[in-house]
């Protein structure tokens, strides 16, 4: 073939797709938004990119070796591909890829073999995938990261909070009814495990999010850890219309008592005791609230700082960077632009609310039943988006009444909520898969 | 074992929301417990906190330099 | 099945046993020793929580995805499990594990394609130990990072202390002779490589004994590294009655002449000579000492100052992280709680013990032969445990007299002690494997 | 057999072989350049190294799994292998390795099988090279890292100093035909893509040469890397000659105009636009720069600090360590020390000098052309090499004009040649693979 | 299909250094249609710049050590 | 081949103490005549040394800011 035409056919413009283009904008708009508009920059700004990337037509950057091989190969190998396969020649590609899928191990090494003697090897995108989500090890360091940074003093100080941690998760599971019903009356088709992972979207926890949906949903990563990050940027907006609605300004003026101070063993205890109860209770929960409590537990007890400085620096860092780039490799249009993925926005944004308003009406509760006062805006916070949510309870608050600083209280519900939503996660690994 | 899809995800509400409210009750109460318990014995602990670690002790050679320079800079600035 | 009893049976406290109930107060009592009593943290803090990990009732955090199906499995996977494999459906899972490991490559191909197609993966501590520990990386680039932060400075001053390094490895060997003798008797049951695996502990040295050991012992290699870091912390308590045993008062007093200043070109050869002389003499530790070279040229060329700086922090500590949690996941009870163990910490101490005689021994042989006063004390710092036996060695000495500043002078032998295990290392790879 | 006897026959003095001193002499050269004469040491020290640790004789540490047994496994083992293979027993250890490479994947599998349970992993070097270097990985996170320290606001200012960068590229292609040449008057042995291989050297870029001979020419990748290692080390030494050769003394005192101020906007959007650009045009390119795009947009977005400061510090130096010991793995005699070595030498120089006088021509060129004066010597520094080449550019300006200072201008042509190698790096991989 | 290899690799200088130029030609053109349409829409994107994101905002707890020290250190050399 | 284990055991105390102790034997010979040879070359080495590298030429931003801070706090402390 003419060099010239070589290049044109593997050029992008001669390959491009509607679909690509789409892909494209969508990137785009989320390197916006996290740029310009500073939603969760730490994310957004990989998986945005990790979305262009994956959508270079011609690339098949976010492609296993042999789907690069159905899609770019040259006639003959695509023939001894349909032979191995045992299938006609010329079959289309996708016919292909999902007979390789479903092939006896014997086949799928000789295709392996096939696709790698022709010079094609897994996609980079594919590659970082592979060993940053499909593993699972990525959301597991950054949650050991997360725990590193977390502070249990406010929790500690006022234990009670965790039930508006609680609380707040029940957005998570009204969402997945909400979705199981879109696909009752066939507007979406989601089945019991894509609804389970579309409700993670309302823990408000991004590692939770994309952990749970690795497991039981991968086809809707992309959407689900998308939907996630932007909400959790949104908290400032979605939060206090509800909080408003849901309490009356006297409650919102309460001013919570100040909390005691916290001992170095209480610190170091609480993710031990954490752990124990996950092994005892949940153990499917381990993986994701084990990394949690082992950051802390470093964090805490001062002997290995090197150790936890790691775990919240570089690691943490460098995980973010591949686990971004590899969310991004979700962002392609055969598995984003489906009707599915409209109804996975519309379901986060109502679990987001839906959370709220129970961490609120929860909180209202708690006040009404204990002695001392607890002010129903800090149940706003157990959604977790630390520490979004509560620096937004400390404002609506200061709006009600100007001494009423409610930033370290609602600290503790806050991280309640991440405890929460592992253990939802826990509770849906179990029981879905 | 043929329930609706719907059914499915009642139950998985029932006992999934059932399951945190229950998880994070008895975490409350266990860490109360534990709060008290460690109240009394947390003075052996803390004991030991002055003790810096070797990884905390080691000052990084590039802010050392940076303390000896800002002073340097500072005495010729107050010198002139 | 019920929701309910699903959550029962697949909690912990459902499956808990005996065995898991005693690893995690060992893992806790690890936790306590490192954390409150100041025992090697950086190692025992990962370890002892990999162990708490690795005992969570249900999850099988440190199990292969083969042995996670055949724990976790339903009966229908179970027996298509059965019928690969070529033996009767109910058979026990132990049974299952032991023939897929001796299966020829295609029955494990199939075994593989049916564990995973039924959603199970490798447990997240299995997958670190695979990657960390298995690969034989962690413990080299740990290696790397010791080079980086090693002063070879007094050893070249004072070369001859090399021979007190090479002198406290007698507790290596005393000790494999050990464990034989309590085989021979049948007391214990270890075979000539355990026996050689167990000696390393007297090597005093955390990343050589787990090299080392994941080579020659796997299945020992809890209990090993745990001893190895443990008594590394005790070297303050076993060192000093050995120490004042073997001495007289004179010459505890001993005063050294001062070190000479080395050049900066002395310490950019050394390290290459010394991996010369290893590729020449005993390839077999050539990864361990060339490693070890490499971190410590860096360190000492001067002109990559940035590479030298992250193999002794952000990759020394990310690689530690991982390495102490891959051992921790080595603490199970099948293989932790056995008769075995106990007779790897009682030999692991009489280990330490025979080195430190050794070292002294050398040191008043070459105080009587040599023209310049040696202080018997330095050898005893020849079985490594870098820094803290030097400093063992340094208070000995100014106790006999207030004057004797021995630190400098034991640095020699105490880093000499680190080749001197690697070395013998080397020879065990070479002879036993 | 006799222990003393097995020591002697695994030492390496049993086992050297002349090729090994000779490539062990090389490996010690490259150190010296690297620390004594400051040839890109961040590169050179750890490939002498890693080239000092692959001829560790009797270590195997760059050989895979099947080619350490071949290499050090006992005659049982060999005569199994042999028998799978089917091939008669007592064959060579080249003979079985090339069979296994062309073996069908069932009978790999199971000589994979023999040689593990015989216990032969494979070698430390050949594991980093693995991950590293075949994966594609290193080279790209290093090209990432280097978009977080490039800075394209001189490129930005004055965006007609891209085809600098552009034209020196001939010395990349005119290289390929000089290597061609070689091969078809019979003086050596490349084929096209060994020859696009060669070729890139004249890029001046590092991680864009290895990334490309890793994917056309594996055999020939140590003498390439270090080709280019070495010449970007010397264009101090290569440039001046040529480019006062090809200069009038009154244009090399051309003084420029001072560059505008860029905004952040235009530093924001501009990786964006080269990665559409190279999505729609050579997608083959995608890879390298994307990588390096996203590295750079990460960097002036200014909303991630955290993920481009470890994107240019941890990352980039833990990468380098272990990409400079993989391409060290491949400075064995049976490849490196060939006929052919000595052309990728002498072709290399070729191609840096060529590239120097096509940057320096265009530039006069476009001087001549232009309203605005441009001085041709900042055309030598499209040869990229940043930031060496453009700071030979200033000082050899400031020869001819105290008062003209080039440093800024020069650094556009600069980074437009990282720019311009990874595109010609793109067409060659779609070109000739 | 058969040509020499010295074909091939002129046809690969042809392609290949044409590809070069009209690719980074075509990129000074699209770099220069940016900075003359970014010039006007920039003043949003630089709206944001002060707002510091919460990674730039901490500072090196080390650094902040140093800070201290290194006033400290002054004050009581220019004391005494 | 048949050999007690103990005697296999006495076997690699023998041979790998004799090893360890023939190693490090070695390196002080070579130490000492390495330590010899390179006293009277070294001038060579050490005259490159003053040649900071790029990596260590670089000062991190936020210590130069510390530096800066660090003035600047003290200047109005003592203007004050
Ligand atoms: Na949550
Ligand atoms: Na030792
Ligand atoms: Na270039």
């Amino acid at each position: 073939m003419d060099p010239i035409i070589s290049l044109w056919v593997a050029s992008g413009l001669a390959q491009i797709s509607l679909g690509q283009l789409v892909m494209v904008s969508i990137s785009l708009l989320l390197l916006y938004l996290a740029i310009a508009r500073n939603f969760e920059p730490l994310l957004l700004v990989p998986i945005g990119f990790g979305g262009l990337l994956a959508n270079v037509p011609g690339a098949g950057l976010a492609l296993s070796a042999m789907e690069r091989a159905t899609l770019l190969g040259d006639i003959e190998l695509l023939t001894s591909l349909s032979a191995v396969l045992g299938v006609a020649a010329g079959s289309p590609g996708d016919v292909l890829v999902s007979l390789y899928q479903q092939a006896d191990p014997s086949a799928r090494a000789s295709v392996d073999a096939l696709v790698s003697a022709a010079g094609y090897g897994h996609g980079m995108l594919y590659s970082f995938y592979q060993v940053s989500i499909a593993s699972g090890i990525a959301p597991l360091v950054i949650f050991m990261g997360v725990g590193a940074m977390t502070d249990f003093g406010p929790l500690l100080a006022n234990p009670r909070t965790l039930l508006l941690g609680a609380a707040a998760q029940f957005g998570i599971f009204a969402t997945v009814l909400g979705a199981l019903a879109l696909s009752q009356y066939g507007l979406m088709d989601f089945t019991l495990a894509d609804a389970a992972a579309i409700g993670i979207i309302g823990g408000a926890d991004g590692p939770t999010a994309i952990y749970v949906s690795s497991i039981l949903a991968p086809d809707l990563l992309g959407a689900i850890a998308v939907a996630a990050y932007s909400y959790m940027a949104l908290v400032p907006l979605i939060q206090p219309p509800i909080m408003h609605a849901l309490t009356t300004e006297a409650e919102r003026g309460i001013e919570m008592r100040q909390l005691r101070t916290v001992t170095r063993a209480e610190r170091i205890f609480f993710p031990l005791l954490l752990l124990i109860l996950v092994a005892l209770l949940l153990p499917s929960a381990a993986p994701l609230l084990g990394m949690f409590c082992f950051g802390n537990l470093m964090q805490e007890c001062g002997v290995v700082d090197r150790l936890s400085d790691t775990a919240r620096n570089a690691l943490i860092n460098i995980t973010t960077l591949f686990l971004g780039l590899s969310v991004g490799s979700k962002l392609v249009a055969d598995k984003f632009l489906d009707v599915n993925t409209l109804g996975i926005l519309g379901l986060g944004v109502v679990a987001f609310a839906i959370g709220t308003a129970s961490g609120v009406l929860m909180g209202r509760v708690m006040n009404r039943l204990s002695s001392t006062p607890i002010n129903p805006l800090i149940g706003a916070a157990g959604v977790s988006a630390v520490p979004m949510a509560a620096r937004v309870a400390n404002r609506v608050g200061l709006q009600a009444n100007p001494q009423n600083y409610l930033l370290m209280h609602a600290m503790g519900p806050n991280v309640a909520g991440v405890i929460g939503s592992a253990v939802a996660a826990g509770v849906m690994i179990a029981l879905v898969r | 074992m043929t329930q609706s899809l719907m059914t499915q995800g009642l139950e998985l509400m029932l006992y999934g929301m059932g399951s945190v409210l229950v998880f994070l009750s008895l975490l409350v109460v266990l860490t109360r417990l534990m709060s008290a318990l460690v109240g009394q014995t947390s003075t052996e602990l803390s004991a030991t906190e002055p003790q810096a670690t070797p990884a905390n002790r080691e000052v990084d050679p590039r802010t050392l330099a940076a303390i000896t320079a800002a002073i340097h800079l500072h005495r010729r600035s107050s010198e002139s």
